[in-house]
């Protein structure tokens, strides 16, 4: 017991975004200091999801890692295929799916959840009746969250219209302030983005609207425009599995977590938003802690005025994990 | 004062010498910085340069990983030189790179789950082409209306990048992902994959393709007339065409080559190290190219070498963020040394320092 | 009296040569003081140390009692020194008032430049219009801009590097009437040129240099062309000839070429039409910038044409490549010596590649035979007596005359039956230009037809059977050279288009 | 659903300014006979500069001149080495790029998130109420008055100042600028400097007034976009300012299409820019005579003095 366990950590952008690596890198922090001596981490950042990821990887094992989180969707095969070469040590792939040996597990969060708490917010305070949205790409991941935001947005303002932007990056500042501006000159008074960088919350400050922070907290931009946040909080799961790991209970699974256990977030909700929505946004967040209420509950239609979920239906996580269609009442198009 | 003096002839000697001496000072200097930076300088220069390549314990995974981190740069490198050296200045690689692996990959897609063995030779050459073809674009608009190629290979990269996003996320999408963004996995696949050839090398088709382009190269601008007319165009434009160089025929050659060599580079990497096409599948290769290139002063064997250094620099800084935990940028401010270095010292082979009298003056 | 300018012991080496050694020579007020010697004597460093472009190693220069070091050329031209270089100075995408005022120290307002441009090309019959751009300039109005330059700083010391190669017989006149006015108004002219006749008519006084020594001082109106001759070479020169003999078959016809320049600078073809026999040598002058270079391009392929603007042995080539007109026996050297005719960084054994690839069968199936091209260079070199360490040295480090000889030699040995030459001597020193001569002559005398194209017109009247002229892309009948008289071929080279300025000269 | 004009302007120039600065930086440079293919690499270097000394100092002066003192900085290593040791300028200013990226992130730790200190416009808001000319000429930040005025005052020095056409003189040829006894060398490195400033001005723009924050990477290939500006505009300084202007113009535009929901294919829309400019590429291009007139003629030529 004189080696500590070591775990390492794949990270696509650098611990310094304040997005989505800067919240994995909080999460590796967080097992630093929750085991302290028994535990060394280690990192590799701006590791490019294409031929270098499975080198990283691989060097971050030979080099004494015993397991390793690999914090993007884009290291799924690399993962794996390094990972069946290492059947000692563990793997987590996040927003992965699959698990093609018994030493990788998957986990993702379920940031819709926290997408139904913002959009029902977001309904509540626009004025203009447009809430912006500012995509990454058009993937399932950013679909789900849309539609989720939509759903409760329309559900306590039927007269909302949801403007969405595709800005094609995950983390382009200037772009992603380009598209806010886009959207605010559209009319829009509610911001919500599913891109990593605080640059939309600078323009939503200027233009004297607000937004919700992405991914971390993006607590600066508060009391306005950021009203509240939707927060990847990956400190829980990692202190588990890595203590999982060291007490020989790990098994290859699936996670997908989402504001019950903790893994997603809602940030401070600011006195910006009126005492009554802070208080149904809580109700609501509670609800799906608790598991009472599910965002995707029919009845739902497609878009195109198709059936989906019938009354009190619930969707299948399979269903949501392939979501390629727009619910109805959005009016744009998904890119192809 | 110092002078400096061109020579009547490059001097072999510097132009050996000088890149050891920019690696010595590169490691001085870098040695500063990362003092600087709070890390050991003695141990992260020597995790850099010496461990990829002797550590015990990563040496025999990091050795082969130079080649395979190599061959797309040195493959990519050496068609561009070609038309460096003609002067035509393709800075788009990195476009081509994406449109020859998506071509590529969709050729492999469209027959899939077919295990045909000409499926792979098939798509190289179907990657090969896409290549060629977007480096066509701005051959074609240089030939026809004197438009700057330079200007368009590198806004194509762009355009390319856009394409790649829209392959990734929708028409070549995996069916079976559920609705994920990114192709099948053309590595994982008997029939499309780009295998390592013999385990344990890193040797794949790529590299193969690599070696075989600098012996290509090497062969034709020492001994082919295709060769001397390349370089010819480049010395001399005006003795070239007396010499009977069509200009036309030379911008098309030369794009098309290093467009297909990119394309093919990026054909082997998507269907090998990379896998699969993926948004964010590019990774630079085609810009750092250039670079390789002319620290190769354009020349095979030099390019070969450059890019194994480029490699190796890439490798080992992998292994100082892991080991040492230098942060990732500091590694990349290393490599700008290092070319700064090696740029600057090249001017003792094409001259001679004077420390003068005064002698001599203006 | 008192020298204006006084030059003691001036010395410069450069690895290898010593370029001036210890030259003295004083220039009086008002003199035009002739500079001679063969190429490579000095004289272009020594004017350069004058302008302070060149730092000399030892030595003083005294002006006007003054001790003189100019530093850099402001400083030169602020103590009333100025230069027209041997190479052109100027900027081919400016206009000539920005060409003018670059030159200058303190320029004025640019409507004040016009104004004074006008005043000055006046006064000095030299007509130029400030707003053109001076790469639209024929070869004589670019040296006008330069002498304007000059003239506009009034000037106590005027240095010209070799002016009139690149002029007219008229346009000289003219030159040599301003240069006399100036000399007048007290002006001293320190002038260089090879043109030995000339300095008999213009100069008051001559400093001869050899390997960068001064070697004699003579008055030029006293002493026999042949005679400074021998004094700059050290020897007396043979003169090339030949047998008479009477022109075989037509090789080479050209009717109604006409070009559009691949430049914008360039000077277009228009209704070209010529005719050599084998055995015979057609001389084609001009000045420089008249087609000369469009006219070679067109001959040796670079440029096509119609495919029966121009026909060989009676098959049309008008289309046809570089290489293929090789293989038929049409070869072509052009003047540009490093970058044209051959590439300056490459090999002698590379350049040797460059031409003789088709014809001395130096490639196998597109692969180079360096051996046998090395083979190729080393014969021309002893052939051509081409003074070089080896094959092996780039083309580059040769002299300009060597060189020369090496492109005119690689021509020669590969049995043309048309070679066309343009400007075969140019910067060439006597005794080598005299032996280009020669191999010209001779290889018309085995059957070949030589076109000559040349600014030198004694060169021309000396080698050529029949003569004809180049004028803004026109080229004239052409006339038997015997006998033709120096005014009649300065009417045929000007044409009309200068007369205007002869008038207004007188 | 339409799209607001005044809004789209006012959005285009706010979006181009960075690109605006670097490109007429870029265009004094290469009037010089200088390619600096490094301007991503000074303007980032200026963008966490400017940042840093603007979260230090709380002052935008401040910022605004240490992002120009970055950017120099960072030209200066690219004139020592392409002026003095006569390296390559392809090569170098790739160099200058990579390394440009390394130091800015290093030396920017520690600031993604903090907040610079507002820059005040220098026009009163009420001016920018004035219906459509108000916000398109009143409502920016004095860097992008100074980034118009710069074009102009590029434009004005290069045609009409003895500065400029010596400039243009030595980028033109260098042999003969050299034998009239004008500083080549001198000149370049000066050239570059401003180059560098200009760069460095738009990257601290970038990150203090457009972005508000320093991030790794930020300027995202702004500096290429500036490159490829240069050779649109054939070295024409307003042509670079209409050059900008289009460009950041589709980019605003096809956001706006986006949130009009047009349906257009957004794939398509992401490309515009580029290919928009490469149409209008070919447009002037085609035009003979005069853009081979204008490129300077010693682009990218090494010089050396000898003699
Ligand atoms: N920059 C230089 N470096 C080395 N050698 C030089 C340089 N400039 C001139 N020389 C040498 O100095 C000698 C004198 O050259 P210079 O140009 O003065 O001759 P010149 O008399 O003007 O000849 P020409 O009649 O060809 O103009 C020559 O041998 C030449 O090779
Ligand atoms: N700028 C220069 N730098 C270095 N060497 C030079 C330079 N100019 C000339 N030389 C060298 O000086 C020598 C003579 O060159 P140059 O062309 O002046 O010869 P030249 O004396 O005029 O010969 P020729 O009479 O054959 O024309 C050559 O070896 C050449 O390499
Ligand atoms: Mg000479
Ligand atoms: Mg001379």
């Amino acid at each position: 017991q004189d080696d500590p366990f070591q775990v390492g950590f794949i990270y696509v952008g650098s611990v310094g975004d304040l997005g989505w690596t800067y919240e994995h890198n909080q999460g590796r922090l967080a097992v630093e200091e929750h085991f302290g001596d028994a535990v060394e981490t280690v990192y590799l950042e701006n590791v490019p999801e294409g031929a270098d990821a499975e080198r990283a990887i691989t060097q971050m094992i030979l080099g004494g890692a015993d397991m390793v989180f690999t914090t993007s969707f884009g290291y799924m095969d690399p993962t794996n295929a390094v990972a069946a070469q290492f059947p000692d040590v563990y793997f987590e792939h996040a927003t992965g799916y699959r698990r093609d040996t018994p030493n990788v597990s998957t986990y993702s969060a379920r940031f819709y959840e926290g997408r139904a708490v913002i959009g029902h917010i977001a309904g509540h305070m626009t004025e203009s009746n447009i809430i912006g949205y500012i995509g990454s790409y058009p993937i399932p991941e950013v679909i789900r969250g849309i539609n989720s935001a939509f759903l409760h947005a329309r559900e306590v303002n039927p007269d909302v219209e949801m403007r969405v932007v595709w800005a094609y990056t995950w983390f382009d500042p200037a772009a992603e302030a380009d598209a806010a501006q886009a959207l605010i000159d559209a009319g829009v008074d509610v911001l919500m983005q599913h891109t990593d960088s605080t640059a939309p919350q600078t323009i939503a400050q200027e233009a004297g609207i607000i937004s919700f922070g992405q991914a971390s907290d993006m607590y600066q931009f508060a009391p306005a425009p950021r009203v509240s946040s939707i927060i990847d909080n990956w400190a829980p799961y990692y202190i588990a599995r890595v203590e999982a790991a060291m007490n020989g209970t790990w098994e290859s699974m699936d996670t997908w977590d989402g504001i019950g256990p903790g893994m997603v977030e809602i940030g401070e909700m600011t006195d910006a938003i009126p005492e009554e929505v802070r208080a149904s946004a809580t109700e609501l967040m509670e609800a799906i802690a608790a598991g009472e209420y599910h965002p995707f509950t029919g009845p739902i239609n497609r878009q195109d005025g198709t059936a989906w979920l019938a009354e009190g239906e619930v969707a299948d996580d399979g269903t949501l994990a392939g979501m390629d269609f727009y619910v109805e009442g959005l009016t744009g198009e998904i890119p192809n | 004062m110092i002078r400096l003096e061109k020579r009547p002839m490059p001097s072999r000697f510097w132009s050996l010498s000088t890149p050891v001496i920019a690696v010595v000072l590169t490691m001085i200097a870098g040695g500063l910085m990362f003092a600087a930076l709070g890390q050991d300088p003695v141990e992260a220069i020597r995790v850099i340069f010496w461990d990829p390549l002797f550590h015990p314990q990563f040496a025999s995974y990091s050795r082969p990983q130079l080649l395979v981190k190599a061959g797309p740069l040195i493959l990519i490198a050496i068609g561009l030189s070609l038309g460096f050296r003609a002067g035509i200045w393709n800075i788009g690689a990195e476009g081509q790179y994406i449109i020859g692996a998506i071509c590529g990959a969709a050729f492999g897609l469209a027959l899939y789950p077919s295990e045909n063995i000409l499926i792979f030779p098939g798509m190289v050459i179907v990657g090969a082409l896409g290549g060629w073809a977007w480096a066509m674009i701005p051959g074609i608009l240089k030939t026809r209306f004197r438009t700057n190629e330079i200007l368009v290979s590198l806004l194509l990269v762009y355009v390319a990048e856009a394409i790649l996003a829209s392959a990734a996320t929708n028409w070549l999408r995996n069916p079976e992902a559920r609705g994920f963004p990114g192709s099948r996995n053309l590595a994982r696949h008997p029939g499309t994959d780009n295998p390592e050839l013999i385990a344990g090398t890193g040797m794949h088709w790529g590299v193969v393709a690599a070696f075989i382009a600098v012996i290509a190269a090497y062969v034709l601008l020492n001994r082919h007339v295709l060769g001397y007319q390349i370089k010819l165009a480049g010395q001399a434009p005006r003795a070239a065409r007396f010499a009977g160089v069509e200009p036309t025929r030379l911008v098309l050659l030369c794009l098309g080559v290093s467009g297909a060599l990119a394309g093919m580079a990026g054909l082997f990497e998507v269907s090998g190290p990379a896998g699969q096409i993926s948004i964010d599948f590019n990774s630079g290769y085609g810009f750092t190219a250039i670079i390789v290139a002319f620290l190769g002063r354009l020349h095979p064997v030099g390019i070969l070498l450059a890019g194994l250094l480029m490699a190796l620099t890439y490798i080992g800084g992998e292994l100082a963020q892991l080991m040492l935990g230098v942060p990732a940028p500091a590694i990349q401010a290393f490599q700008g040394m290092l070319l700064f270095f090696l740029l600057a010292l090249d001017v003792l082979s094409n001259f001679r320092i004077r420390f003068g009298t005064g002698r001599a003056a203006a | 009296m008192s020298a204006l300018l006084e030059i003691k012991g001036l010395t410069k080496a450069y690895p290898g040569v010593v370029a001036n050694d210890d030259v003295s020579f004083a220039i009086q007020p008002g003199e035009v003081h002739a500079l001679l010697g063969e190429n490579g004597a000095g004289k272009s460093t020594l004017v350069k140390m004058i302008y302070g472009l060149v730092r000399p190693d030892a030595g003083t220069m005294v002006l006007n009692g003054a001790e003189y070091t100019p530093s850099e050329p402001r400083a030169a031209r602020a103590s009333g020194v100025a230069m027209v270089f041997q190479h052109f100075s100027l900027f081919e995408a400016l206009s000539v008032a920005e060409n003018i005022a670059l030159g200058m120290e303190n320029p004025p307002k640019p409507r004040d430049l016009a104004q004074r441009i006008h005043d000055v090309s006046r006064t000095y019959g030299l007509p130029l219009d400030p707003a053109r751009l001076v790469g639209d300039l024929s070869a004589g109005e670019r040296q006008r801009v330069e002498i304007i330059r000059c003239l506009l700083q009034d000037p106590k010391l005027l240095i010209m590097d070799e002016p009139t190669s690149v002029l007219t017989p008229q346009e000289v006149e003219i030159l040599f009437h301003t240069l006399r006015k100036l000399s007048a108004e007290g002006t001293a002219i320190l002038y260089i040129s090879h043109k030995l006749e000339e300095i008999r008519t213009l100069c008051d006084a001559a400093t001869i240099l050899r390997l960068g020594k001064v070697v004699g001082e003579c008055t030029p109106r006293e002493v026999s062309a042949a005679q400074m001759a021998e004094m700059m070479v050290g020897k007396s020169l043979s003169q090339p000839a030949r047998d008479e003999a009477e022109p075989g078959e037509v090789l080479l016809t050209v009717a109604g070429l006409s070009m559009e320049p691949a430049s914008p600078f360039g000077t277009p073809l228009r209704h070209v039409g010529l005719e050599v026999r084998a055995g015979e040598v057609l001389g084609i002058g001009g000045v420089a910038g008249n087609g000369q270079d469009e006219l070679l391009a067109a001959l040796s392929g670079e440029r096509r044409s119609a495919p029966g603007a121009i026909e060989f042995k009676g098959a049309p080539i008008g289309d046809t490549a570089p290489e293929a007109r090789r293989k038929l026996g049409l070869l072509c050297a052009p003047e540009e010596r490093l970058g044209h005719a051959a590439a300056p960084d490459m090999s002698l054994t590379e350049n040797a590649v460059l031409t003789g690839r088709v014809r001395k069968g130096l490639d196998q199936n597109g692969f180079v035979g360096w051996g046998k091209a090395k083979g190729f260079a080393e014969e021309i070199i002893a052939r051509f007596d081409v003074r070089t360490p080896g094959p092996n040295v780039a083309a580059r480090a040769l002299s300009g005359g060597n060189l020369q000889k090496y492109v005119i030699g690689r021509e020669i040995l590969q049995d043309p039956d048309v070679l066309v030459v343009n400007q075969p001597t140019w910067g060439v020193d006597a005794s080598a230009a005299a032996a280009i001569r020669q191999a010209l002559l001779d290889l018309a005398q085995n059957g070949a037809a030589v076109i000559v194209i040349s600014q030198d017109l004694d060169e021309l009247l000396e080698i050529s059977d029949r003569f004809c002229a180049l004028n803004e892309g026109r080229l004239s009948a052409p006339r038997p050279a015997r006998g033709l008289s120096m005014e009649e071929i300065g009417l045929m080279l000007g044409g009309a288009h200068d007369m205007h300025e002869v008038e207004a000269a007188q | 659903m339409s799209i607001d004009l005044v809004a789209l302007t006012v959005a285009l120039i706010t979006v181009s300014t960075p690109v605006l600065l670097a490109a007429i930086g870029e265009l004094v440079v290469e009037k010089s006979g200088v390619l600096n293919l490094g301007v991503e690499g000074m303007m980032i270097t200026g963008a966490v500069v400017g940042f840093v000394t603007a979260v230090e100092t709380g002052s935008p002066t401040l910022a605004f001149l240490a992002g120009m003192g970055g950017g120099m900085a960072l030209s200066l290593i690219f004139a020592v080495l392409t002026q003095l040791l006569l390296s390559n300028q392809v090569a170098t200013g790739l160099a200058l790029t990579l390394f440009g990226l390394g130091l800015s992130a290093l030396l920017g730790v520690g600031y993604p998130g903090q907040t610079p200190p507002v820059v005040t416009d220098p026009f009163p808001a009420a001016l920018a109420e004035i219906p459509v000319v108000g916000p398109i000429l009143f409502g920016h930040s004095l860097v992008t008055y100074l980034s118009v005025l710069l074009v102009a005052a590029v434009w004005y020095v290069l045609a009409f100042t003895r500065t400029g056409l010596i400039l243009r003189a030595v980028g033109e040829s260098h042999e003969a600028a050299h034998a009239l006894g004008y500083k080549v060398v001198r000149i370049r490195i000066l050239a570059i400097l401003f180059g560098g400033a200009c760069a460095g001005l738009g990257g601290a723009f970038l990150s203090v007034v457009r972005v508000q924050n320093w991030i790794e990477g930020m300027t995202a290939g702004a500096g290429w976009i500036a490159l490829a500006l240069v050779v649109f505009a054939s070295w024409k300084p307003w042509r670079v300012l209409f050059g900008a202007y289009l460009f950041g113009g589709i980019a605003a535009l096809q956001l706006r299409l986006q949130a009009a929901e047009i349906g257009v294919p957004v794939a398509l829309l992401d490309a515009s820019p580029y290919l928009v400019t490469i149409i209008v590429l070919v447009l002037i291009s085609s035009d003979r005579s005069r853009a081979a007139l204008n490129a300077p003629a010693a682009l990218g030529r090494v010089f050396h003095a000898s003699s």
